[in-house]
């Protein structure tokens, strides 16, 4: 504390000028600056849960590009701020540790993980794509047209955003790739 | 200082989900407490602890149900369990280096900057709340969301909890419904409905954490009539004084008799 | 509810709190049960017996809300002499082809009125019943006359009345104690509640979830609940319905915008080579002409309209060649079985897990074993990524990672926080969420990888005419921020839809036959009207109405409950005033209230449609089920279901007991694989106990959103199964200790978690014991906490209508201590297979 | 499995899964027991010097003053490696809080250690002798807090078996130190010299015995962790080696042998006392039913018309308790609900 030595600020001392030594001289400089770490924040987005469908109002909060605090929206009609054991959970599920943020690579009857960088990747995949396409077109089916692919297939989860399952839907169907399924179906 | 502020945990509407255990793990950013599958119900946390400052208990209780002859459980309770905030707080009036303080809620809190690991607040506390972490060396303990509290925001256990069972507020306030709540669930034909830690006169002087339960507080783990040990302190000081006393005199007593050193003349 | 969901079931809590009684039936004492006024523990697999009974209770004692009965059900219509129910074949209806093993449902169908399609393309034909075409009846497409022959006196013995009477009359409260072991007063307290609680004052709720979904007559187990509900008056009414409560957050918009083999954006009906030819033909066996399906040909041309743009003209029947053709099933098991086969080549995985989270995990496995190249996106290292690297095979010997070819990319995806766009929650309600930062490293949303994999293939297409449909696709959505992120509000827009103006559409009916209208989804069309992106309105509820219209924008038209023109009777008065939700205003000339009503705005009461008036013209003003060809809500279903037109208890697939009610055992029309992959039990006593999954409120699904997570794992760390007291001593479980739970499937060991909250049930004179076991574990998927995959002990058999398996139902067997490893597992498998 | 029945008998003691109520403490051995040990040698050892030096015994008074001080300082020390934080042993100054044994007693120490080393670099370097004797007549007030304050300590917690016993725990613990520090005297001191250091010793050993005979008496039920398990063993040892090394002493000053039989016995009985306690009170806490029982009897005859509260009171009901036949039985069932 400025203005103050250490002497002055010895509880002992701030005791004998009358302060209680079971709260006021007993607090430290730290204790006298603590705040809530989300006022500290930069940006709070206002986002929905991740988990179950019940759709339960977030709030993130970021300080300097790094998620300090996930907490319920007060004001969601559905949730009224409140969250489950997992809602309350989601900062971890967004900065644990276990999280990949890398590309990896297993080749054909490989032993092991390699690395490829992202650009290389979606290259290497759409090549696959592709030729998988040609090679498994089917122009008929028992004399009847089905201008499709059975050698392409897709399973997406339901934690998709409704914008992602709309382009995945449009390309395999421009693709001719029918065997696209999700969670819905199990 | 500000109005007292406190927790009131409604078991009767818990549902076990332990959202108030995340939520404060999440803000206060504790370390996980191991992964150890207890076979107790659904209770993998155990007790209260250094690392675990919301606990919510499991009790499954069986009765023969309905007019089936087989007996069953029919009664699961669940409750959320916290530090008390005590009015009169054993782990505070024996912390010997002011780490632990009563803020301005009220509330009982450590300054993890001050304290020096002594334990002393471990087995002071008559509930088995506080605890010392290991490889840390400090004790630790729900600290009602004190940070939170200083920017007007309510505790993350409180925020968090679905069904409302864990409400805080002004302690008058809470008080109030709480009575009005236990009333309304005997009314109801809940006869084993009662308020644990509410009353000013008990033992720690009231809780600022306090219970609405549906058996007897040890069927939770908690203590049926706790006491602040420093209740008898001025006893206690008394007879070490008189034990004091009575070393001194006996040694005193020791030394009659003729000098047989030859001291300095 | 309070498992699975336990936020919303704050709102059971508030229900409760002013007087509401709430029962819980499970085969488990469960977390819900606790809070519960009664629980009432079911033998998984019979659920329709008790509903059945229900329905049999109201019947027998006339309890039924007869004026909306009669105004707003098929009850008066009468059934075509050809239909023979269940009760009069033994287990089958009219029209089972014991060849295909599909029911031919025009005898089904209300008195002729007119000529009926040949067998092969009536909805709910065989060619549906390959393709899973009763999903998109759900909404409620087939064709069924808009004004059949009826008697109001409900005393036809043809009308639906009398026979949903007859079908139930023999599901009576005795049947309920043998079938289902829920004692006779428990039953009673139950229909008491029910039926006391419904009517014009007071209305019940029915919330399930895939307790009732997965079983092999899942889709009947809703029918049942709705009978009973439209039987009550309690849908389209404020505290009333039929609620599913999904697992995921948006597994609702996964299904609305369906990557799903069947259907298209909106339940359209995927194009099937055998019944569709062109866009005419399509619409043409589409279901009715009446009803809003009516305008269906506006929803399809401009889905079409929007994926293809300029390119789709009147000329070109608007692209609709370019849409590939279904042949019969492509569900999820089906292309399992076609990667065991080597059909399937590539395969892409995005934030799914099904080596652990599909049922009959091995099949899955061996599937991907035989892939050529695997796509896995998702947030850690999932075991379907793994699998070839730490996969319970290499345990048993039964595969080597040195002689699995397939070539596997992980790409890291980003979090919710790290991307912008909407979730559909389970009441249909669109919710926009802002993005919070940047994802790191590699990690990219769902948007970022198939926008710009597509710009890559149209890159790699030819002049090549089966190149055309990438070609020509529409695929110009704007790109922001470093790592090029297209813009999911540009999406979301081209979802909603856009007028000849290029402006964005308000409503769905403001699409077009002709092609001047672009949607890519009708349903959805609204969710950006007046350019303004709806789904992101955040008023705060506490300054709203309980309906809080302003929060969000739900499917369809921002209406939070569905045919709430039954919320008034007829006349269009408030049935109650305690229950006054839509109303006609005849003094404005128009439908009010506190929702969206969901009618034409100025359609009165009394209007009475003129002959041949087609859509929504041709339903009356009392009709509130506006999807439905005939506008009212069905007690009898003439058409669109696969396995019958009235819901009947079979067995499931995997029994320990007879069904006394038919000599047919389960379910004829279900879906079964006899693949040496995934074998059933054999019935008998070798699979003495009911085995049931589920989930646990501290875990998500396969876990690979909660086992990675300390806070999460150190509250449930380890796979273990819940059995009774008297269970566990016949076995000498111990609590704590290993069990080992063994199908012709899987051996999977698993604690031991002794509980009265599993309850040995008297079923058929005898104790049936009931096994739980939670599925949240796998080995590895960066779990802090592993265990065995419980989805591996599951059969292959799935329900007809929408191809579900049956993961809440089967039998197994049960030993103490801990499983074989390796060969010696196989050894045990071969032993329980062939005895 | 599940422990609760619908009809609970009176007599059954019920907890939840048998788990304890109360945190056991979590002072390590040997660091808190052999400090309060030589806390106890300290203070005593510093009265002895006092003495000697009024009663001009010379070699009886140096023998005192270095083991005063060296048992203050190694007791400080050990005191502050005892900490979870030892670089903040200093924060044990911070404050003065009289409700806190711990904080009182920490002031009590830091004189104790800081006069008792001037006494006896006084005497030892005969620099400013009499600043030296002044502190030395200054530990004469210190030295006997500093061997009691240890036992209000320990009292001043919510552990049944230490709490109930804080009448005669600094009875007991003052004994100890009178004899450790006798023991250490006449170790120390040319046996002609050390007449009173045996008085001493043989007088501690009989107030400690006496002390604890009187609190395990008293506290019936809640005493059993003194007599049970670990405890048990250690406080049966330290009763023999504390009664025998007292006999000896009143007539070891017969032989060296005699001596340094009598000193070792009375030194190791003392820090089996010392060892013992704390044990007893980590059993104590660890078992629910020392907690439970007492409370609920309390409770229940608190619904009968007596006052509530009052300590004696409780302290005749935890008697009682013991006396119970309900005590094992309780017992028995905790661990039926454990497993």
């Amino acid at each position: 504390m400025p203005g103050r030595g250490w002497l002055a600020r010895w509880p002992v001392i701030r005791q004998l000028t009358g302060e209680d030594g079971r709260s006021d001289a007993a607090r430290s400089a730290r204790t006298d600056a603590l705040r809530p770490r989300t006022e500290e924040a930069g940006t709070v987005a206002r986002s929905i849960c991740p988990y179950c469908a019940v759709g339960c109002g977030q709030l993130v909060y970021v300080k300097d590009g790094e998620v300090t605090q996930i907490e319920g929206d007060p004001d969601s009609p559905i949730s009224r701020g409140r969250l489950c054991p997992k809602g309350s959970a989601s900062k971890q599920l967004v900065t644990h540790p276990g999280r990949q943020t890398q590309v990896l690579y297993r080749r054909p009857y490989g032993t092991g993980w390699e690395r490829l960088d992202l650009d290389t990747a979606m290259e290497m995949i759409a090549d696959r794509v592709a030729r998988t396409r040609r090679e498994t077109w089917e122009e008929t089916h028992e004399g009847r047209v089905v201008r499709r692919t059975l050698g392409i297939a897709s399973l997406g989860g339901a934690t998709l955003d409704d914008e992602e399952n709309y382009l995945m839907k449009k390309l395999y169907t421009a693709l001719g790739a029918i065997q696209v399924e999700n969670q819905a179906r199990i | 200082m500000a109005e007292r502020m406190g927790f009131f945990t409604d078991t009767s509407v818990c549902i076990g989900c332990k959202a108030c255990e995340v939520a404060c793990k999440e803000w206060n950013q504790i370390p996980d407490d191991g992964f150890v599958f207890e076979a107790t119900s659904y209770d993998n946390t155990g007790m209260l602890g250094a690392s675990t400052w919301r606990h919510v208990a499991f009790i499954e209780q069986s009765r023969p149900v309905l007019a089936g002859d087989d007996e069953g459980v029919d009664r699961w309770l669940m409750s959320s369990d916290v530090c008390k905030h005590c009015t009169h707080a054993a782990c505070l009036d024996v912390c010997p280096t002011g780490a632990l303080f009563r803020t301005e809620f009220d509330t009982v809190v450590v300054q993890a900057d001050i304290c020096n690991g002594c334990g002393y607040c471990v087995p002071a506390c008559p509930y088995g709340v506080i605890d010392r972490r290991e490889g840390d060396g400090r004790a630790w303990k729900c600290t009602m969301c004190y940070d939170r509290q200083l920017g007007g925001l309510e505790p993350a256990c409180a925020k968090a909890c679905p069904t409302d069972s864990i409400q805080f507020g002004p302690l008058d306030e809470l008080r109030e419904r709480a009575e009005e709540r236990v009333t309304r669930l005997r009314a109801d034909g809940n006869e084993e409905a009662r308020l644990y830690g509410e009353s000013p006169g008990d033992g720690v002087g009231g809780a600022g954490a306090f219970f609405l339960l549906l058996d007897e507080p040890e069927v939770y783990g908690l203590p049926p009539d706790p006491v602040v040990t420093t209740r008898d302190l001025p006893a206690m000081w008394r007879w070490a004084g008189a034990a004091a006393l009575s070393a001194a005199g006996a040694v005193a007593l020791a030394f009659l008799g003729p000098s047989r050193g030859g001291g300095r003349r | 509810m309070a498992e699975c969901h336990p936020v919303g079931f704050q709102w059971v809590m508030e229900a409760k709190a002013r007087g509401a009684k709430v029962f819980h039936v499970d085969p488990r004492f469960t977390r819900t049960s606790a809070l519960a006024d009664r629980h009432l523990p079911i033998r998984a697999g019979s659920d329709i017996v008790l509903l059945g009974a229900l329905i049999h209770h109201v019947l027998e004692n006339e309890l039924d809300f007869r004026e909306y009965v009669l105004a707003y059900t098929n009850a008066a219509t009468i059934v075509s002499e050809d239909f023979r129910d269940t009760e009069d074949l033994d287990g089958l209806f009219s029209g089972w082809d014991q060849e295909a093993a599909t029911y031919d449902p025009r005898s089904w169908a209300y008195e002729p009125s007119g000529e009926q399609p040949p067998a092969d393309q009536a909805e709910g034909g065989p060619r549906d019943a390959e393709a899973a075409g009763a999903d998109t009846y759900g909404a409620g497409g087939p064709a069924a006359h808009p004004s059949p022959r009826t008697d109001p006196t409900l005393t036809h013995p043809r009308c639906v009345y009398q026979i949903v009477k007859r079908h139930f009359a023999r599901y009576t409260p005795e049947l309920v104690e043998r079938l289902c072991g829920i004692p006779r007063d428990g039953f009673a307290e139950l229909a008491e509640a029910v039926t006391a609680n419904s009517g014009r004052e007071r209305t019940t709720a029915w919330v399930y979830s895939v307790g009732w979904t997965q079983h092999t007559v899942g889709a009947q187990y809703i029918r049942t609940a709705s009978i009973l509900q439209l039987l009550l008056g309690n849908m389209g009414r404020p505290g009333g319905g039929i609620l599913a409560l999904r697992g995921h957050a948006s597994i609702q918009g996964s299904t609305d915008i369906p990557t799903l083999f069947n259907i298209l954006p909106g339940y359209l009906d995927m194009p099937h080579a055998e019944r569709h030819g062109g866009l005419d033909h399509y619409l043409e066996v589409e279901g009715g002409t009446t009803g809003f399906w009516g305008n269906r040909r506006s929803y399809v041309v401009s889905l079409l309209k929007a994926w293809w743009g300029e390119a789709a003209t009147e000329e070109n029947d608007f692209c609709f060649g370019h849409l590939p053709r279904m042949t019969g099933d492509h569900g999820h098991y089906t292309t399992v079985m076609g990667q065991i086969d080597g059909t399937v080549k590539g395969y892409f995985v995005v934030g799914e897990n099904p080596a652990v989270g599909s049922s009959g995990g091995r099949a899955q496995r061996l599937g991907l074993a035989n892939l050529d190249w695997l796509v896995v996106r998702d947030l850690t290292l999932v075991e379907t990524a793994t699998f070839w690297l730490d996969g319970p095979e290499l345990e048993t010997g039964e595969l080597r990672t040195e002689d699995i070819g397939t070539e596997v990319f992980f790409l890291p995806a980003a979090s919710h926080v790290e991307k912008e766009g909407t979730f559909t929650n389970t009441q249909r309600l669109l919710q926009w969420r802002e993005k919070a930062l940047d994802p790191p490293g590699d990690c990219r949303s769902e948007l970022w990888f198939y926008h710009h994999l597509g710009k890559l293939l149209r890159q790699r297409m030819t002049d090549d005419e089966i190149d055309r449909p990438v070609r020509e696709l529409t695929w110009d959505y704007p790109e922001h921020g470093v790592h090029r992120e297209p813009s999911a509000e540009a999406v979301l827009r081209e979802i909603n839809g856009v007028g000849p103006d290029g402006r964005a559409l308000s409503n769905s009916t403001q699409l077009r036959p002709d092609g001047s209208t672009a949607c890519g989804c009708w349903i959805y069309c609204g969710v950006y009207a007046d350019e303004v992106n709806q789904a992101a309105r955040r008023r705060p509820g506490r300054e709203q109405s309980a309906v809080a219209p302003e929060w969000g924008w739900a499917w369809p038209a921002n209406r939070r409950i569905l045919y709430n023109r039954a919320s008034a009777d007829p006349e269009g008065n408030p049935w109650s005033e305690r229950k006054a939700y839509v109303w006609w205003d005849a003094g404005r000339g128009e439908w009010t209230g506190q929702d969206v009503p969901d009618c034409e705005i100025g359609k009165p009461p009394g209007y009475e449609p003129p002959e041949g008036a087609r859509a929504q013209a041709a339903l009356a003003g009392t009709d509130p089920f506006i999807m439905q060809s005939d506008g009212k809500g069905w007690l009898y279903v003439p058409a669109g279901l696969v396995d019958g037109p009235l819901p009947a208890h079979y067995e499931p697939h995997e029994s320990p007991v007879a069904n006394p009610l038919y000599a047919q055992q389960a379910n004829p029309a279900r879906r079964t694989y006899h693949r040496p992959e995934s074998p059933y039990n054999a019935p008998g006593g070798r699979f003495p106990y009911v085995l049931t999954t589920y989930r646990l409120t501290e875990h998500h699904t396969a876990g690979g959103m909660s086992r990675p997570l300390a806070y999460l794992a150190e509250l449930q760390p380890e796979l273990f199964c819940e059995v009774s007291p008297q269970l566990a001593g016949q076995l000498g479980l111990a609590n704590g200790g290993w069990a080992t739970i063994v199908t012709s499937r899987a051996v999977v060991e698993a604690r031991v978690l002794v509980t009265g909250r599993m309850r040995p049930l008297r079923v058929e004179g005898r104790v049936v014991h009931q096994v739980g076991l939670p599925y949240h574990w796998g080995w590895g998927g960066g779990g802090l906490v592993t265990g065995d995959v419980a989805n591996d002990l599951m059969p292959l058999v799935l329900d007809p209508n929408v191809y579900i398996q049956e993961g809440k139902a089967m039998t197994c067997d049960v030993r103490p201590g801990r499983r074989p490893r390796g060969r010696a597992a196989l050894d045990l498998l071969e032993r329980y297979r062939h005895g | 499995m599940t422990r609760e029945r619908a009809v609970v008998p009176e007599a059954e003691f019920r907890s939840y899964y048998g788990r304890p109520v109360l945190k056991p403490p979590v002072w390590h051995e040997p660091h808190m027991p052999t400090y309060l040990y030589l806390g106890g040698m300290s203070g005593a050892s510093s009265a002895i010097a006092v003495m000697a030096r009024l009663t001009g015994r010379p070699r009886l008074d140096r023998t005192a003053r270095v083991a005063a001080a060296a048992g203050a300082s190694l007791g400080a020390a050990l005191l502050a490696a005892e900490l979870g934080r030892p670089e903040r042993f200093l924060n044990m100054l911070r404050i003065f809080k009289p409700t806190s044994p711990m904080s009182v007693g920490s002031w009590i120490l830091a004189a104790q250690s800081g006069l008792s080393a001037a006494a006896m670099t006084g005497d030892l370097t005969g620099v400013l002798p009499a600043a030296g004797d002044a502190a030395l007549l200054a530990t004469g007030v210190t030295g006997p807090l500093t061997a009691t304050y240890t036992a209000v300590l320990v009292a001043d917690t919510a552990v049944p078996a230490w709490h109930e016993a804080y009448r005669e725990l600094p009875f007991l613990f003052a004994g100890s130190a009178m004899a450790a520090a006798g023991a250490i005297a006449m170790l120390g001191t040319p046996r002609a010299h050390a007449g009173p250091a045996r008085a001493v010793a043989a007088l501690g050993a009989a107030t400690e015995t006496v002390a604890g005979e009187v609190m395990e008496r008293r506290l019936g039920f809640v005493g059993e962790p003194y007599r049970t398990g670990r405890a048990g063993r250690l406080l049966r040892a330290a009763r023999a080696l504390t009664v025998g090394g007292g006999l000896l002493a009143v007539v070891a000053g017969r032989s060296r042998a005699l001596t340094a039989l009598a000193g070792v016995a009375l030194t190791a009985g003392s820090l089996c006392t010392r060892f013992g306690i704390l044990e007893a009170g980590r059993a104590s806490a660890a078992d629910p039913k020392y907690t439970v029982v007492p409370q609920r009897r309390r409770l229940d005859a608190a619904s009968t018309p007596a006052p509530d509260g009052d300590d004696l009171h409780a302290g005749r009901l935890t008697h009682d308790a013991g006396s119970d036949s309900d005590g094992p039985h309780a017992a028995h069932l905790t661990r039926d609900a454990g497993s």
